[in-house]
């Protein structure tokens, strides 16, 4: 661990990384058993962003252990 | 899912249902998620992230309450119409075999 | 710390100590703000009341952040030296022990019928 | 507006949330007499005119919850 973070806000993102991971997973999951086009286009957005912010989360943590 | 089954268990109606709302609940934990993470944060780095997603995730939660008031799944103003859309989805759940 | 309140031995440091209190009260405070407009937001579906909370949202954590910098050029908050940290938070909670163990107030605190009481 | 009156759930949240403010705003307006440091005073001064705006926008908000008491217990 370095000091590019405080211990707390390391936690904090580590938390929020592993939520956004179930949020995608299930996204992406989901997306194959809906039938309604619409609710589908909303998963598919979801999962695109998710996995965008996963992306940005990631990189923090990274920082983060390095 | 596979149709045969899906008619099969009674969960053809219930799927949609079932995935936009656990969607909803998971947009709502989301918003408070990311705002109690927020109070903790002390890097810029990380709350200009931290800021930009919990905007985002105001805007999806925005998205999927719009759709299910707008499909009938959530009936936020009538309380009593939601309850029981609730206890009849509850009994469909209870009924699945297991 | 004595047990005499009226000591001026005590007043050392006294505007200091009682100031980063204050500061840890009201960043409490904000947060807990922040968490019930969080709260507040997730169950709101009137457009309205959602720009009104997601403002509201938005102005607790503007006001957290200035805090939160406020406490950290103070010395009051040490985000990334938790050594520091956890050693200011014992000292405090000392030092409010000490005070909470002082006799403060006189053992009769109702002030009922010292107030005027007009049309009476 | 589609919908005159708000939802009975966000309507619990905005009570909360106007006695969580109501009590924010006694409680810095009467720390303001106790601290030292200006700046530390200068923020609470701006958290009560922040809040004051923000009970000003929830009463508003209040004209439109399902359950309003009537007129003679608001006065």
């Amino acid at each position: 661990m370095n000091k590019t973070y405080g211990l707390h806000e390391t936690c904090e993102v580590r938390e929020l990384a592993v939520f956004k991971t179930v949020c995608m997973t299930k996204s992406k999951t989901m997306q194959a058993l809906v039938s309604d086009p619409d609710l589908k286009h909303i998963l598919h957005l979801d999962a695109e962003l998710s996995n965008r912010q996963i992306q940005e989360l990631s990189g923090l943590l990274t920082d983060a252990v390095r | 899912m596979n149709t045969i089954l899906e008619h099969l268990t009674g969960m053809n109606k219930l799927t949609d249902q079932i995935i936009a709302a656990d969607f909803l609940v998971s947009a709502k934990t989301s918003i408070i998620n990311y705002s109690a993470a927020l109070t903790e944060c002390a890097s810029a780095e990380i709350k200009t992230v931290l800021r930009k997603q919990l905007a985002e995730a105001i805007d999806t939660h925005g998205q999927i309450t719009d759709y299910m008031m707008q499909k009938g799944l959530y009936r936020p103003y009538f309380l009593d119409e939601q309850i029981r859309l609730d206890l009849a989805n509850a009994q469909t759940a209870l009924s699945l075999p297991s | 710390m004595n047990g005499d309140y009226l000591d001026p031995i005590n007043a050392v440091n006294m505007p200091d100590m009682a100031d980063s209190s204050l500061a840890l009260e009201f960043l409490l405070t904000i947060k807990s703000g922040v968490r019930s407009c969080a709260y507040a937001l997730a169950e709101a579906v009137t457009p309205e009341v959602r720009a009104l909370i997601r403002n509201m949202l938005e102005e607790a954590l503007a006001l957290h952040e200035e805090t939160a910098a406020l406490m950290m050029n103070k010395g009051w908050l040490h985000p990334y030296e938790l050594g520091e940290q956890y050693a200011l938070d014992l000292k405090s909670a000392i030092t409010t022990v000490q005070i909470a163990q002082m006799k403060l107030f006189p053992d009769h605190t109702s002030r009922l019928g010292l107030f005027a009481t007009p049309d009476q | 507006m589609s919908t005159p009156t708000l939802a009975p759930h966000e309507s619990m949240e905005l009570h909360e949330l106007l006695n969580f403010k109501t009590v924010c705003l006694a409680k810095s307006k009467m720390m303001q007499g106790l601290v030292f440091d200006q700046e530390l005073k200068a923020l609470m001064q701006k958290d009560v005119e922040q809040t004051m705006q923000a009970i000003a926008a929830l009463r508003q908000a209040y004209e439109r919850v399902p359950f309003r008491g009537t007129e003679a217990e608001i006065q």
